[in-house]
């Protein structure tokens, strides 16, 4: 059944946008080598999850799902924090923030 | 309405996404992904998340992006040429994502057990401050609380890694 | 729930205690505080009512969460003694390193005693993103910025992962909380695809978190970049919260599907096994080679999660206290032993370990056997408990590759160990600190210990 | 007086314990006397033990003490006195005596003489042991044990590398028999749950119970035994070799006694074999081969004790050919008559040996009988018994063999026959040589020629005696009646112990073969006599031979070289094979090269671990891929 | 309570000797086994009465709903397993008297330990406590080969040895588990029923995983390779025990656990095992024949005895299995005389290789007399012990099959030929300049080689006493195979 009232959209709409946009930031993370186009595709992977949660707490009409969105923001922003401090003293020690000069230990 | 608001918002932030991964220079792909989020807030406002989506532009638009603005800005980075990379992996990483996608839409497409989910009746104002605020502070104090240890963690990690020191190996 | 609160003031009280200028307390405060959380536990044990009800039954301290908390603890105060020059340098520095580790001992604490999915991503959280700064935390040290990088950016890739599998679950059964999932999962069983991708998406992302195949590419790599101290941390308390949160979940939440998995843990399990236990085989540097061994184990442990509906949770406790004493033995070894030759890792390192230092030498072989397996180490039972397990659930040939990859991993021990007994002349004694002496001491004494005191296992329930 | 049997053993036993630990520091003569004396004193309560059995006391076994017991398989050591065992017992113990006191005169110059006596005696503790034995087992513990001392024995000068091979080839080609006898126990054994003579032939019946196939494969495999013991074909090459040794072990072990083990352990086991046609069959014509091979090489050796081990050789297979033909008592009374005269003649070529210093080569002596007349006289007696002729012991023993032969199958009648005349003729080529013509050795050889001491004439004496009148226990019919004493004694006194012939033959023509075979042995006399005394012919140098015959039978047939090539040979090649190539190369190999495949592999799967994050990211999100499809 | 302290007597000693250090390490040794001697009699006497008050027994509850148990018991085959290990201690603790091994107390107190866990292989009543003991022997037995061995790729070979041993063991482990899974205990009766009540096929993959456990600790063709390198790297106390007592856990386990287990298996595919058992008899004889040195030339003789004797055991029948028992015991006792002969030359000559030996009996008579009836021992003369066992086992084997007896019987000829060799190439012949000067022995090599050849000699004439002592205890397992 649809999920907003009057109009065709149901919930399968949703979980179909929000695979789309998790394999979006699949496909970044594959895709670029370059570290903060990256961590951008892990925000948007992230956010798929976001859009799918709030759709389903409009589905069961509960609020808890919309307060987890909360905390999800909360650890990404956390994330990034860390995340870029790590990026900035790598590009302080290497010069670059391509991810493909990180292979001194292999094997 | 609502329908063509939902193709419509959808089709921005897919393409935007796409460019967000595509462009070449790195403050281009933050602008596309803000509009990404601002496609999403959008969502928000449909399924009745409005306060949820408030945050939401404030968080990543206005916290999250500009960051990453800034570092761009601080390392200078525009124009990355990552092109180096070999057309064949390039082909290999789109090949895998669309059998990502696929796989999980192809799971996802018969959610037969959802469709006699009857709606709830109050679904349209669970979105409100007020139940937010209730179901955060009442239900969810405790990880809240926690919250606060992470962002601690998070902070003096943040601040150790950015005290400068030269390197020598 | 004291336990938690204990150990997340305990952090901010050792920042507090940096800004007050009191840096000599520090260490004391830290044993004083990870004693009493261990204190609480055993006093805690036994009444499993659901503490703090007014918020929500996010946590739950049942049997289960308190002995892995004890554990957890226990695994810490041995770390925190042993790496303790880890922390030397300013006094910032140590400080930070402190309540960062502090802070992700909690986020342990949370994931073995959480009950709601929340919990779980936040615990997860807590746990990593401190650890994401240690391992970065030589900061001079290029290769420990890999190790931070590489490690943090397949660890926010692992738990978006493990994120959309929760919507997912969320979306199937409308909640986070377990003990409603588990009522809802008994319902649907495997008809929703909802849930089956929710749960595999989880796995997908846990696997990540205790580096199974083929999802464990990054440990290696992380843990040989990492300061030996932190690899340590990651090989021992990061292994246990993991392992207990997966343990929760498939014992609790997910048990009405628990056997829709087993084929694909079996699966897991069997090439992790091969996989690292051969590459083991040819690594000269013995921190590499060690971080192999530790994923070998973890292909050991996944019996247990595969197995998770029919053997009890002691018994995974048991491997975890087995496998981190012996692999605390072993990275703090390596750890002084390279520290002592500027950081010369490769198993050469070890030649001559017998009189540089004896103690430390039969610790260190006693741990070795004792991950290989060989009675009457305590790592003997262990791998006792997951095979028997194993072979009760029929998985024969599961049985016999853990078998023959035991004997590849028996190889590369012994490759360390032939060192350590290589005589070498000019040999200097390796010094260490008395405490930390006395600890070697202890470890091989618990290593033993704990195979004749496996009976203990009978008065523990859970 | 069955009791003491025990202590038959027990003396030779003593006197090489006490020998060996405490022997140290007497004289030479204290020794020897002591050693002789053990043997005497079992001697004479062999006597003893013996006396009963002639007033027809029953068969009894005498228990000494549990041995083995594992299950229904109960071997205890006691001995069994019956006709058969005593009768062993006498003439072992009398011989061994005789034998130790010539060795009292014939060792005493040498350094190892306490060792000597010791071996002495602990092999006739162990010949003790093999026929007093109540049962297989315990037979098999002397038979080792006889084994072992002739090892011990013939490698007595071991600083020599050419003894001890000889040594070690005669232990091991007895091994090879033993190996036939322990397979034939254990077949045995499975097929009626014991090994006690009692339970098999005495009291119980089991062995005439046993499947026809199974007696033939059980008996042909104690036969193999008795081979290798008694140096029947193909396991005699180790006899000739065994003359190594030195001579009073060649006349107690190597002539009279142990080799005849073999006929006393089928003799044992008559039962059994009557009971197969098959094995007996291979019995005889294995016997009568190896007999007329023996005779044949005989003719052309120039060694003078090699020319008594062919002949024992010989005479070995004229006993096996009784036995095969079911005539055991006459293979028994053939065995104590050669016991008798080829100990004789040992001792005797001992004392020409002694008195030519040392020398053995026929070529060299000559012209011996003015030098040294004992030993001459009784020399030619032996010669004259083992020859055939009426009426020494050599002459009633052969004839009784001859007659069973003509009873039972002509061709081998005239096999024996033949035989008997070729005894007859190198027996005496080789007495007229030594001791007749001139003397052909070195000048102080000449000079330093002498008779043996009383120690050594003394026991040729008596054996002389007995090679005369050995014979009678066992007279003709005919005979027996002319004489007024009772024929057949032997045959009458073994009856109960081994399983007789059905008929006893006409008188008649008992008295044409003696005829014949005297006239056929003093036919082939006359012709040495005349080769050899007459026309003065000398045996041939060895370069000096000229056609091939003669040459292959200098050769003595080149069998050791045919083992040498089909045996030796291939042992060691394929040793050498497993050695350099299967060990280290195959079984080794595929050890090591698990190790060093898994190497290889682990070389090739760390390649996936590129370090390369982007790899890592693509692994791990096609591993998501495939945990979904798993489902 | 006597098992526990015959477990315990050991144990105890090597956490002395550890303790106590350097001066006294061999005496507790030599102490520990005389007692542990002593002990042993005692039991057998208490055995003999019936135990009337169960001091041979002992039952302690450790994992009770895994099943795994202290649980000790003595019958009449533990108890003569017993007497092997608790003869053969202090012998080889005396044999390497006068030896100076760098740390003595840790030397010593890893040879007690390895004993100790043999003990407990022994008397345990527990399979899993069977396997526990049966690995952990493994630890003690590597370092002595590693830091006290010798030969410059000592690590390689004992590296080798322990991973093979290991390889094999692990296999019984999943059997002992797998039967585990239907009898819910591991103690030996509850195993014997479970595994009874499997189908032949069941059986035979269990025979399979317990035959190769087995057969790479005896070892068996051909799992046999890391044998003669590991005897040639193991300082000599090492071989001894490793030669002496440790195979004979292989085959006491193939008596206690692979024959009542596992009947239906061995009658429909025990015949591959035995064949394996024969095979290796000739095959090690014949690489005996090519040794040059002596200490390879009695590691390969020991491969071909020990095939003889695992054959006769899995032969199933009181024959076999009492010859299995006289065998262990006596092979034990032959085994260690054979090694500590040729330490005595080795620690005089500096070699071992036989063709540059010669005319050493002519220096030394009384050495080569007692040399002389060890090899004679090992040849299986009668009256030797060597021969009481091979007898039995030659008879057991011979009512599973002949043909198979006709192979394994060519020891009797081919043990003769390499061992007379060996002798005779050492020790007879002409002494040259390298024999000439060949040290008398010592007070206590005398000793040590005068009761090796005692007892040789009293099992072989006497062995009644031990044969009596297994005889019930086989019988019973008898009554569970049939």
């Amino acid at each position: 059944m649809e999920l907003i009232p009057g109009s065709g959209i149901t919930i399968n709409h949703y979980l179909w946008l929000s695979a789309i946009l998790f394999s979006l930031g699949a496909f970044g993370i594959l895709y670029r080598k370059n570290a903060i186009i990256m961590f951008m595709s892990v925000e948007l992977m992230l956010n798929a999850v976001n859009i799918i949660l709030v759709a389903f707490s409009k589905m069961w009409g509960q609020t808890d799902a919309q307060v987890f969105v909360f905390f999800i923001m909360v650890v990404a922003a956390a994330e990034v924090a860390v995340g870029l401090s790590i990026l900035m003293m790598l590009y302080r020690n290497m010069h670059t923030t391509d991810t493909d000069v990180l292979d001194k230990l292999k094997f | 309405m609502v329908e063509f608001l939902f193709w419509f918002l959808s089709g921005v932030g897919i393409l935007s996404a796409i460019a967000t991964i595509l462009s070449k220079n790195p403050v281009y792909s933050v602008l596309f992904l803000i509009v990404t989020f601002f496609s999403i807030a959008g969502h928000y406002f449909l399924l009745n998340a409005q306060f949820l989506a408030a945050v939401h532009i404030i968080v990543y638009a206005g916290a999250i992006m500009v960051l990453f603005l800034y570092v761009i800005m601080m390392l200078n980075l525009n124009r990355l040429d990552d092109d180096r990379k070999a057309s064949w992996s390039k082909a290999i990483s789109v090949a895998s994502a669309c059998l990502l996608m696929f796989v999980i839409v192809a799971a996802l497409r018969r959610t037969d057990e959802l469709n006699n989910v009857q709606t709830a009746a109050n679904s349209n104002d669970i979105g409100f401050t007020k139940n937010l605020g209730i179901a955060l502070f009442r239900d969810c104090l405790l990880p809240f609380e926690l919250a606060t240890v992470l962002f601690l963690g998070a902070m003096v990690g943040a601040v150790y890694l950015s005290k400068k020191e030269a390197i020598n190996n | 729930m004291k336990e938690l609160l204990i150990i997340s003031l305990l952090g901010i009280a050792v920042l507090a205690a940096d800004i007050l200028k009191l840096r000599k307390a520090i260490f004391p405060l830290i044993m004083l505080g990870l004693l009493s959380t261990i204190v609480c536990c055993i006093a805690d044990w036994g009444h499993n009512e659901i503490p703090f009800q007014q918020y929500g039954g996010m946590l739950l301290f049942d049997n289960l969460a308190l002995a892995f908390t004890v554990v957890i603890s226990l695994i810490a105060m041995f770390w925190f003694v042993l790496t303790s020059d880890y922390f030397r340098g300013d006094g910032a520095r140590r400080t930070d390193l402190y309540a960062l580790a502090l802070f992700s001992i909690c986020g342990a604490v949370v994931m073995v005693s959480f009950s709601n999915m929340m919990m779980l991503f936040l615990g997860l959280e807590i746990l990593s993103i401190p650890l994401y700064v240690l391992a970065a935390s030589e900061k001079r040290n290029i290769l420990s910025n890999e190790a931070g990088f590489k490690y943090f950016f397949l660890g926010s890739l692992a738990s978006a992962i493990i994120l959309f599998g929760i919507a997912l679950i969320y979306g199937a059964t409308g909640s986070f909380d377990l003990a409603t999932i588990a009522s809802k999962v008994a319902v649907l069983g495997s008809s929703s695809t909802l849930l089956m991708v929710g749960v595999t998406m989880i796995i997908a992302g846990f696997a990540f978190k205790i580096s199974v195949a083929p999802f464990h590419l990054w440990a290696p790599d992380v843990y040989q970049g990492a300061p030996t101290a932190v690899t340590a941390f990651m090989a021992t308390i990061v292994k246990a919260a993991a392992f207990a949160a997966l343990y929760k979940l498939f014992n609790g939440a997910f048990a009405g599907l628990s056997d829709k998995f087993t084929t694909s843990f079996a699966v897991m399990s069997a090439v992790t096994l091969i996989v690292a236990n051969i590459i083991a085989s040819v690594q000269v540097n013995s921190k590499r080679l060690l971080a192999y061994s530790s994923v070998s184990h973890a292909g050991f442990m996944l019996g247990f999660i595969m197995m998770s509906t029919s053997v009890p949770g002691k018994y995974l406790l048991f491997y975890v206290l087995a496998y981190s004493i012996a692999s605390l033995t072993a990275f703090g070894a390596l750890h002084h032993v390279s520290s002592i030759q500027e950081g010369d890792e490769s198993t050469d390192a070890f030649k001559g370990l017998v009189k540089r230092n004896p103690m430390m030498a039969v610790a260190m072989t006693l741990a070795l056997l004792s991950m290989a397996g060989i009675p009457p180490l305590s790592g003997f039972l262990a791998k006792y408990f997951v095979i028997s397990g194993v072979l009760n659930g029929g998985y024969l040939w599961l049985v016999i590759i853990m078998i023959l990859s035991s004997v590849v991993a028996m190889y590369y021990y012994l490759k360390l160990i032939i060192a350590m007994f290589t005589p070498i002349e000019n040999a200097g004694r390796i010094v260490v600190a008395r405490s930390q002496q006395l600890l070697y001491g202890l470890f091989a004494v618990l290593l033993v210990a704990l195979f004749f005191g496996a009976s203990a296992l009978e008065l523990i329930s859970f | 007086m069955e009791k003491l049997v025990t202590l038959i053993p027990l003396f030779p036993l003593a006197g090489f314990l006490y020998i060996t630990f405490f022997g140290k520091g007497f004289s030479k003569n204290f020794i020897g006397w002591l050693a002789s004396g053990s043997i005497l004193l079992s001697f004479i309560v062999s006597i003893l033990v013996f006396s009963t059995q002639l007033q027809g006391a029953q068969p009894t076994i005498i228990k000494a003490f549990d041995w083995i017991t594992a299950g229904s398989f109960d071997i205890d050591v006691s001995f069994i006195v019956d006709p058969l065992s005593t009768i062993y017992l006498l003439f072992i113990t009398g011989v061994g005596f005789l034998i130790h006191v010539y060795s009292i005169g014939y060792m005493h110059t040498d350094e190892g003489f306490n060792r000597f006596m010791a071996y002495l005696n602990l092999f006739v503790f162990f010949m003790l042991i093999l026929v007093l034995g109540d049962s297989y087992v315990t037979l098999f513990v002397g038979w080792e044990g006889v084994g072992l001392c002739s090892f011990m024995l013939i490698g007595f000068w071991y600083k020599d590398m050419k003894n001890n091979d000889a040594a070690k080839k005669a232990f091991i080609i007895n091994r090879i028999g033993d190996l036939g006898l322990i397979l034939g126990m254990c077949l045995l054994f499975s097929y009626t749950n014991t090994l006690n003579y009692d339970s098999l032939f005495i009291t119980g019946n089991e062995a005439s119970s046993l499947p026809s196939g199974v007696a033939t494969t059980v008996g042909i495999l104690l036969f193999i035994g008795a081979m290798g013991k008694s140096a029947q074909i193909p396991l005699h090459t180790w006899l000739p070799d065994a003359m190594a040794g030195p001579t009073p072990v060649s006349a107690l072990i190597h002539a009279a006694t142990m080799v005849t083990a073999g006929i006393y352990m089928v003799a044992r086991s008559s039962e059994l074999f009557a009971a197969s046609e098959t094995a007996s069959m291979v019995i005889t014509w294995v016997g009568i081969l190896t007999s007329i091979l023996g005779a044949t090489i005989a003719l052309t050796q120039n060694d003078i004790k090699k020319v008594l081990a062919y002949s024992t050789v010989s005479q070995l297979g004229l006993m096996f050919v009784a036995l095969g033909m079911g005539a055991y008592s006459t293979a028994v009374f053939h065995v104590i008559t050669h016991a008798f005269f080829k100990a004789l003649l040992f001792l005797g070529s001992g004392s020409v040996i002694h008195g030519m210093g040392g020398e053995q080569d026929i070529r060299r002596m000559g012209g011996l009988k003015s030098h040294m007349k004992i030993t001459h006289l009784t020399f030619l007696i032996g010669t004259i018994a083992i020859s055939g002729i009426f009426p020494f012991a050599g002459f009633f023993s052969k004839d009784q063999i001859i007659a069973v032969a003509f009873e039972n199958n002509r061709v081998m009648f005239v096999l024996v026959s033949a035989v008997s005349a070729l005894t007859a003729f190198y027996m005496f080529r080789l007495y007229f040589l030594t001791f007749h013509g001139q003397f052909r050795g070195t000048h102080d050889q000449e000079h330093h020629l002498h008779e043996s001491p009383k120690t050594m004439t003394v026991p040729l004496i008596i054996l002389a005696v007995l090679s005369i009148v050995g014979g009678f226990i066992g007279l003709p019919h005919a005979v027996g009646e002319e004489m007024g004493m009772h024929w057949h004694w032997l045959d009458h006194f073994l009856q109960d112990a081994v399983v007789m012939p059905a008929s006893l033959m006409h008188v008649g023509t008992e008295v044409i073969l003696m005829v014949v075979a005297t006239t056929v042995a003093i036919g082939s006399i006359f012709y040495a006599w005349k080769k050899y005394k007459k026309d003065g012919e000398l045996a041939l140098e060895d370069d000096e031979i000229n056609n091939n015959t003669h040459q292959l039978l200098a050769d003595k047939y080149r069998m050791d070289e045919l083992y040498e090539r089909i045996i030796r040979k291939p042992v060691d090649g394929i040793s050498a094979f497993f050695g350099k190539n299967i060990e280290p190369k195959v079984i080794d190999g595929i050890v090591n090269g698990s190790g060093s495949v898994t190497q290889r592999l682990a070389e090739k799967l760390r390649q996936m671990q590129s370090g390369k994050i982007s790899f890592y990211i693509l692994i791990t999100v096609l591993g998501l891929v495939a945990l979904l499809l798993l489902i | 309570m006597l098992t526990i302290l015959l477990l315990a007597i050991p144990f105890f000693a090597a956490g002395a000797a550890l303790l106590m250090g350097q001066k006294f390490a061999k005496q507790i040794a030599l102490f520990a086994g005389l007692a542990e001697l002593l002990t042993t009699l005692i039991a057998i006497y208490f055995f003999k009465q019936g135990d009337p008050n169960g001091l041979l027994t002992f039952h302690q509850d450790w994992i009770g709903p895994l099943g795994i148990n202290y649980s000790f018991g003595l019958d009449g085959i533990s108890l003569v397993m017993m007497l092997l290990c608790s003869v053969l201690l202090p012998l080889v603790v005396y044999a390497s008297w006068h030896k100076s091994y760098k740390n003595p107390h840790v030397f010593y107190s890893m040879i007690l330990l390895m004993v100790g866990s043999m003990v407990g292989a022994f008397t345990t009543t527990d399979a899993l406590m069977f396997y526990i003991f049966y690995e952990f022997a493994l630890i003690p037995i590597y370092f002595m080969c590693l830091v006290w061995g010798s030969g410059e790729n000592k690590a390689r070979v004992t590296l080798k040895f322990f991973l093979y041993t290991l390889f094999g063991s692990l296999f019984m482990l999943v059997a002992l588990l797998y039967v585990y899974q239907s009898s819910g205990s591991f103690a030996f009766t509850a195993m014997y029923e479970a595994a009874n009540a499997m189908s032949a096929q069941e059986q035979g993959w269990l025979l399979a995983a317990f035959f190769i456990a087995f057969a790479v600790k005896i070892p068996v063709f051909p799992f046999h390779t890391w044998q003669p390198s590991t005897y040639d790297a193991a300082p000599v106390a090492g071989t001894m025990l490793l030669a002496g007592i440790m195979l004979k856990m292989a085959t006491y386990g193939l008596l206690k656990l692979v024959l009542p287990m596992l009947p239906e298996g061995i009658a429909e595919y025990g015949g591959w095992c035995l064949a394996l058992c024969a095979i290796s008899v000739v095959y090690a004889s014949c690489m005996a024949i090519v040794q040059k040195r002596f200490k390879l030339l009695i590691a390969y003789s020991s491969i071909a005895h020990v095939g003889l004797l695992s054959a006769g055991i899995l032969s199933g029948n009181a024959q076999g299995m009492q010859g299995g028992v006289m065998e262990m015991l006596s092979h034990g006792i032959i085994s260690v005389g054979l090694f500590f002969v040729y330490d005595i030359i080795a620690s005089r000559m500096h070699h071992d290789e036989m063709n540059r030996m010669g005319g050493i009996r002519d220096v030394n008579p009384q050495f080569a007399f007692l040399f002389f009836v060890i090899v004679m021992g090992s040849v299986a003369l009668p009256a030797t012990s060597g021969f009481v066992g091979e007898f039995l086992l030659l008879l057991g084997l011979n009512q599973y099959s002949p043909l198979l007896t006709a192979v394994a019987g060519l020891t009797v000829v081919l043990g003769a030929v390499y061992m007379l060799r060996s002798f005779q190439q050492m020790m007879l012949g002409a002494s040259n300049h390298n024999t000439l000067n060949f040290a008398p022995l010592t007070q206590h090599e005398k000793i040590v080689l005068s009761i090796v050849v005692g007892l040789i000699v009293l099992l072989g004439v006497y062995p009644s006493p031990v044969l009596e002592l297994s005889n019930p205890t086989v019988e019973n397992l008898l009554l569970g195979i049939h």
